[in-house]
């Protein structure tokens, strides 16, 4: 395969590229959505986070797992979720990710190996461990990466999860999606380390940070992190730099961070970035890029129209899936 | 006392300005607090009393609950904030191992002023993480008092009850509730825990409820009025202590009662409540105590889901017209 | 079948070690269990199954719940320890938020096949943090099972079935009743789950509980006996599912019932029971349903405040005495 | 003062050398009694780790702080309770600690600063941050010391309260008793890290590890974590390496672990050693040492004493103290 941009092949970085551009299409039109009233709940979006996503899925196989958080769209379409199925979900409809029972907070597809997006910060920490564990178990190649954000690395669960995992030396990567806020409340007031990094020797794992608005310092990172924990030789927490540009969730007025800090992060945005480094390396032009935005522009859209055209789930069916046996209704 | 429309939200900050002014050992600590809260409840405490008292934390809720411990026992007079009631599990071995027996276990030598105030209730369209009524996790055990005020007047005066409180205090603050308006008394005052209130008298049936249920459940009062039907409501608003006495009076007159809750029905609260009614007055009882609860489900996202599974108030009309058959 | 008098903790190996033979996909994991565990109630699991099978935490209760459930939707068994019920709580969001809601929430996509076993109820003399009976706390969420075993021989069977479920069950395990031995089938047997059973027939009233208050019921029904009443008692096992038709069926005879746990009454599944059969007996109900539990303090450690705490045989026989009237 | 170990005042050597004597007496006269079946429920001994709770009471006032464990026995002793109050906790006795209600697992005097043993591992860190907290909110110069073990250290509630008290920098120190085992289970199986001291590093805190089996490396460790600590420079975990001679708790098979480990580390018993370093100094004869011992054992005995004179708690009184107000019950 032709490798132009240092190391990542060619398809590699289209599809990076394709990924990042369907994450930022969605989330801004699900944005919109949401501001007109289409939409219910909480919607977080991972507007400005796409390299991250992209950069990481790009090295995983379907039958690779993740696990997600509350911002976790981004996670749901790099990992291969068909955006109908998400859309359906976060309209609450029978035909979404998860029957409508799960919303944006939810999304979740075990076939695809992505063990949800999740509502409680920290919950998927042990998930991931677990998950690892199994295909260490099962003897697979398969690996375990969670995300999470830079509020979550303070949760007890952190430590727990880290800790087991590093025992066993499992087939996981913990992912720091670091953009620099929890909810309203900049990282640095609230954790006691500036370079999240470091908290890895607390378990004698590799602890690295990189830029996680550059696709190709995300991939490299990963790829090295991925590599060890399909080699057998444990787990890797990753430390990736980012912005989110909205707000922690649609409707955020925003008062606790200046639009100029926002104005300089979003300079760094990932997705132009990324376009020019693949113009520059000659294996996107200016058109295609054109044509890839239009058109998934074009299936976001669809994508509406496809819940629009969804029915919800019938009221009778609300107790179904509490248990495996209907028996137990 | 004049009164003032304000939020539900606003009524409890009025109620902790009040008390932090008064106190010096009250300090305020939780998740981007000092940004307001979730909802509201906390705006402005910063401006006011500065980040001494009013202390952003980290994700960390076991030791939000736990740092409060620690300073509620030497001196201080912690007002926790959890945020959604769901997070509360991160902490539960700290509220209920510690905070609630750390009186009891040490041989009464300490006391445990702390309020834990939590959203809970069902958040339209959030689905299980950010729907859920907890109060009998926290009713189950001895050592916490447990509020659920359902209007903004009751919101500020249990609150300043609780904050006055030498035990601790769940202070339970319905989601949906938390932007609703109602008119305040613009003092300082204190609605005594353990004291319900009657909302509304009722010839035929009495329903006991709490929260954002007793709103319901007037609604409910309205419709079967309609139908000839005078039903009353018992607004617990404390559950820990309850105030069975209230209730007793007052189902010995109609000799029907429902209890209403959010939670869920199997293994709820409403089952205490029913039970000792039953106990006290199975003479007197015309038909069995109704409950009304959530059907055994996590909250569901989809509105026709969530609607299937939170009691409304065509569920209290169903219950109150089924005991009076 | 033949049987063979064991342990109650002998019976849970004998039941682990039947299922592991069996399914490779189960794994065994907790806190020093490759030493046997508290009880005993891993023993000799490590020798058969090796480190991999069966494997020894660190202290980190909410990993232990959740590294269970990412291996259990991945396609392992996990059968997860928690040793002393009181830990839970450290995994409380585990359990209660992930766990349980884990298949619902995601529509149905993944089944959670997770035991979690735990040793509940009081031990003597080791005050609130080794003494508790927390069941209502799993039972008052759906989706998970719950199961609390009285004997050896349902030990077995009903730790086999919970193995065996696609649903995660929350397997209690008394910590007086882990040394009581009683004669087991030698073979390998399931005790469904969701069925209660009639440890005593009874004409005159019905005693309905569960786990070590069961053992208790049957003292307290001889000494009955002897001043003339027939007292039945129906020891539940499962208490979700929840045998309610075994139940309703016994009392609509007896038309007398008294149920009885260890935990606290206030707020405990006894609730339930009772308003359950108050809802669906009222009529044939010659007295009020009434319940025993522990009163409304954290288990003290001194042996008389323990015994006023706790219920024991004399409570039952009172309570008895109290709905004959 | 006189400072002949070096930089140890010999009143200070000596008050070491009398708590630690005191907690052996009366651990081994526990175990006894536990033994004969006069004591009920668990007993976790101190024995072998005296050095650490004597070192560094040693340092503190009544007015400050400390959270402990389920071996609690050593810290409450070492923070001044009396002996007849702790023995009468564990006989269950109106006159104990804690009125009966406590026993072993939670002895504890609020008057003394001591914040309680706790039958929760893990239990303490964050009472110990929270204390530290009102401390220093209240603007006095009270410490706040958490005693914890090298099996707590993988608690969620260790990072959770770590990170809060370095954020703050508050007057706290968290000791880790490395006694080597965690019930039955060898640190090593479980804990990623063997140095634990480098846990540290995640919350920007200084750490360090030292010889728990020696009352003067004990003592100029913490002498130099709580002068931090009360200059208002945050937060310092110490390592401290020990061993416990007994078994988990007094009754334990202890088939986790040979016979010979236990004699090997048996040699670097701290209180032999202390005693003949304050021999070599000049600071305590043998004769001293002699009648120091029997005296104290005189103490523990009469302790006994004392317990058994005194009554119960009465039955009727079984829900007092549940809430401050009586009118609650
Ligand atoms: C256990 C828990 N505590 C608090 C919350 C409320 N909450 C939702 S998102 C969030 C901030 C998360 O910050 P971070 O981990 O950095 O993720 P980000 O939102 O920046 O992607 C908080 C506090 C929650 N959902 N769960
Ligand atoms: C949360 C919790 N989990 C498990 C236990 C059971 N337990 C009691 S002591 C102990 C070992 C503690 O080891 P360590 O912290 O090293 O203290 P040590 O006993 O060595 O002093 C365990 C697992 C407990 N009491 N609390
Ligand atoms: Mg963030
Ligand atoms: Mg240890």
């Amino acid at each position: 395969m032709a490798t132009t941009l240092d190391g990542i092949p060619n398809e590699v970085a289209l599809a990076i590229h394709r990924r990042m551009v369907r994450i930022r299409a969605f989330e801004e039109y699900v944005s919109e959505l949401f501001l007109q009233g289409k939409l219910q709940g909480f919607v977080h979006t991972y507007i400005g986070q796409e390299a991250i996503a992209a950069g990481v899925c790009s090295l995983l196989d379907d039958s690779d797992y993740i696990t997600s958080t509350h911002r976790g769209h981004g996670h749901a379409i790099a990992k291969g979720i068909h955006l109908n199925q998400i859309m359906a979900e976060l309209f609450g409809n029978v035909t979404g990710a998860c029957r409508g029972r799960g919303g944006s907070m939810h999304v979740a597809d075990f076939s695809l190996g992505m063990l949800g997006a999740n509502g409680i910060v920290g919950g998927g920490f042990g998930i991931a461990a677990g998950a690892a564990l199994s295909a260490k178990y099962r003897g697979t190649n398969q690996v375990s990466v969670c995300f999470f954000g830079d509020g979550a690395i303070n949760k007890g669960t952190f430590h727990e999860a880290l800790n087991f995992a590093a025992v066993h030396d499992l087939p996981a990567v913990f992912i720091c999606e670091n953009n620099q806020y929890a909810q309203f409340t900049a990282g640095g007031r609230t954790t006691a380390v500036n370079d999240l990094a470091v908290r890895a020797a607390s378990y004698n794992i590799p602890g690295v940070t990189a830029d996680g608005n550059h696709a190709g310092e995300v991939y490299r990172a990963a790829h090295e992190a991925l590599n060890r924990a399909r080699a057998g030789r444990g787990p890797t927490l990753l430390n990736l730099l980012t912005y989110r540009f909205g707000g922690h969730y649609v409707g955020d007025a925003e008062v606790y961070r200046d639009k100029q800090e926002v104005e300089k992060r979003r300079a760094l945005d990932p997705i132009p970035r990324w376009e020019q480094a693949l113009n520059d390396a000659r294996i996107l032009s200016a058109d295609e890029a054109t044509t890839i935005w239009a058109a998934t522009r074009q299936a976001v859209a669809d994508a509406e129209q496809f819940a629009q055209d969804s029915p919800f789930p019938q009221a009778d069916t609300a107790l179904d899936w509490v248990f495996t046996e209907a028996a137990d209704r | 006392m004049s009164t003032k429309r304000m939020s539900f939200g606003q009524a409890t900050v009025d109620a902790t300005r009040f008390a932090m002014r008064q106190d010096e050992r009250i300090i305020v600590l939780g998740e981007d607090i000092s940004w307001g809260g979730n909802f509201g409840q906390f705006r402005g405490l910063l401006e006011e009393f500065g980040p001494k008292r009013v202390i952003d934390m980290p994700i960390s809720e076991a030791a939000i609950m736990s740092v409060s411990l620690g300073a509620a026992v030497t001196g201080l007079r912690p007002v926790a904030s959890m945020s959604f009631v769901e997070f509360t599990f991160g902490a539960m071995d700290e509220i209920v191992n510690q905070v609630a027996k750390f009186r009891y276990m040490f041989g009464g030598q300490t006391s445990v002023p702390i309020v834990l105030r939590a959203s809970d209730g069902t958040m339209r369209c959030s689905a299980s993480h950010h729907s859920s009524s907890l109060e009998v996790r926290f009713a189950h055990m001895p050592g916490l008092k447990v509020v659920a005020p359902s209007n903004a007047a009751d919101a500020k005066g249990l609150l300043r009850s609780a904050i006055a409180d030498d035990d601790p205090v769940v202070y339970l603050e319905n989601k949906q509730m938390t932007a609703k308006r109602a008119p305040v008394p613009e003092d300082d005052y204190n609605v005594p825990l353990g004291s319900a209130t009657i909302a509304r008298p009722g010839r035929d049936v009495t329903i006991i409820t709490y929260s954002i249920p007793a709103l319901r459940a007037l609604e409910a009062c309205a419709q079967l009025e309609a139908k000839g039907i005078d039903a009353g409501v018992i607004d617990l608003r404390s559950l820990v202590p309850l105030d069975m006495t209230t209730v007793l009076e007052t189902v010995a007159q109609t000799r029907l009662a429902v209890v209403v809750h959010e939670a869920w029905r199997f293994g709820g609260l409403g089952a205490e409540i029913a039970s000792q009614i039953t106990e006290a007055l199975f003479k007197e009882l015309v038909a069995p105590v109704a409950r009304v609860g959530a059907a055994s489900a996590p909250i569901p996202f989809s509105p026709p889901l969530e609607a299937a599974v939170v009691p409304g108030v065509s569920d209290i009309v169903a219950a109150v017209e089924r005991v009076i058959g």
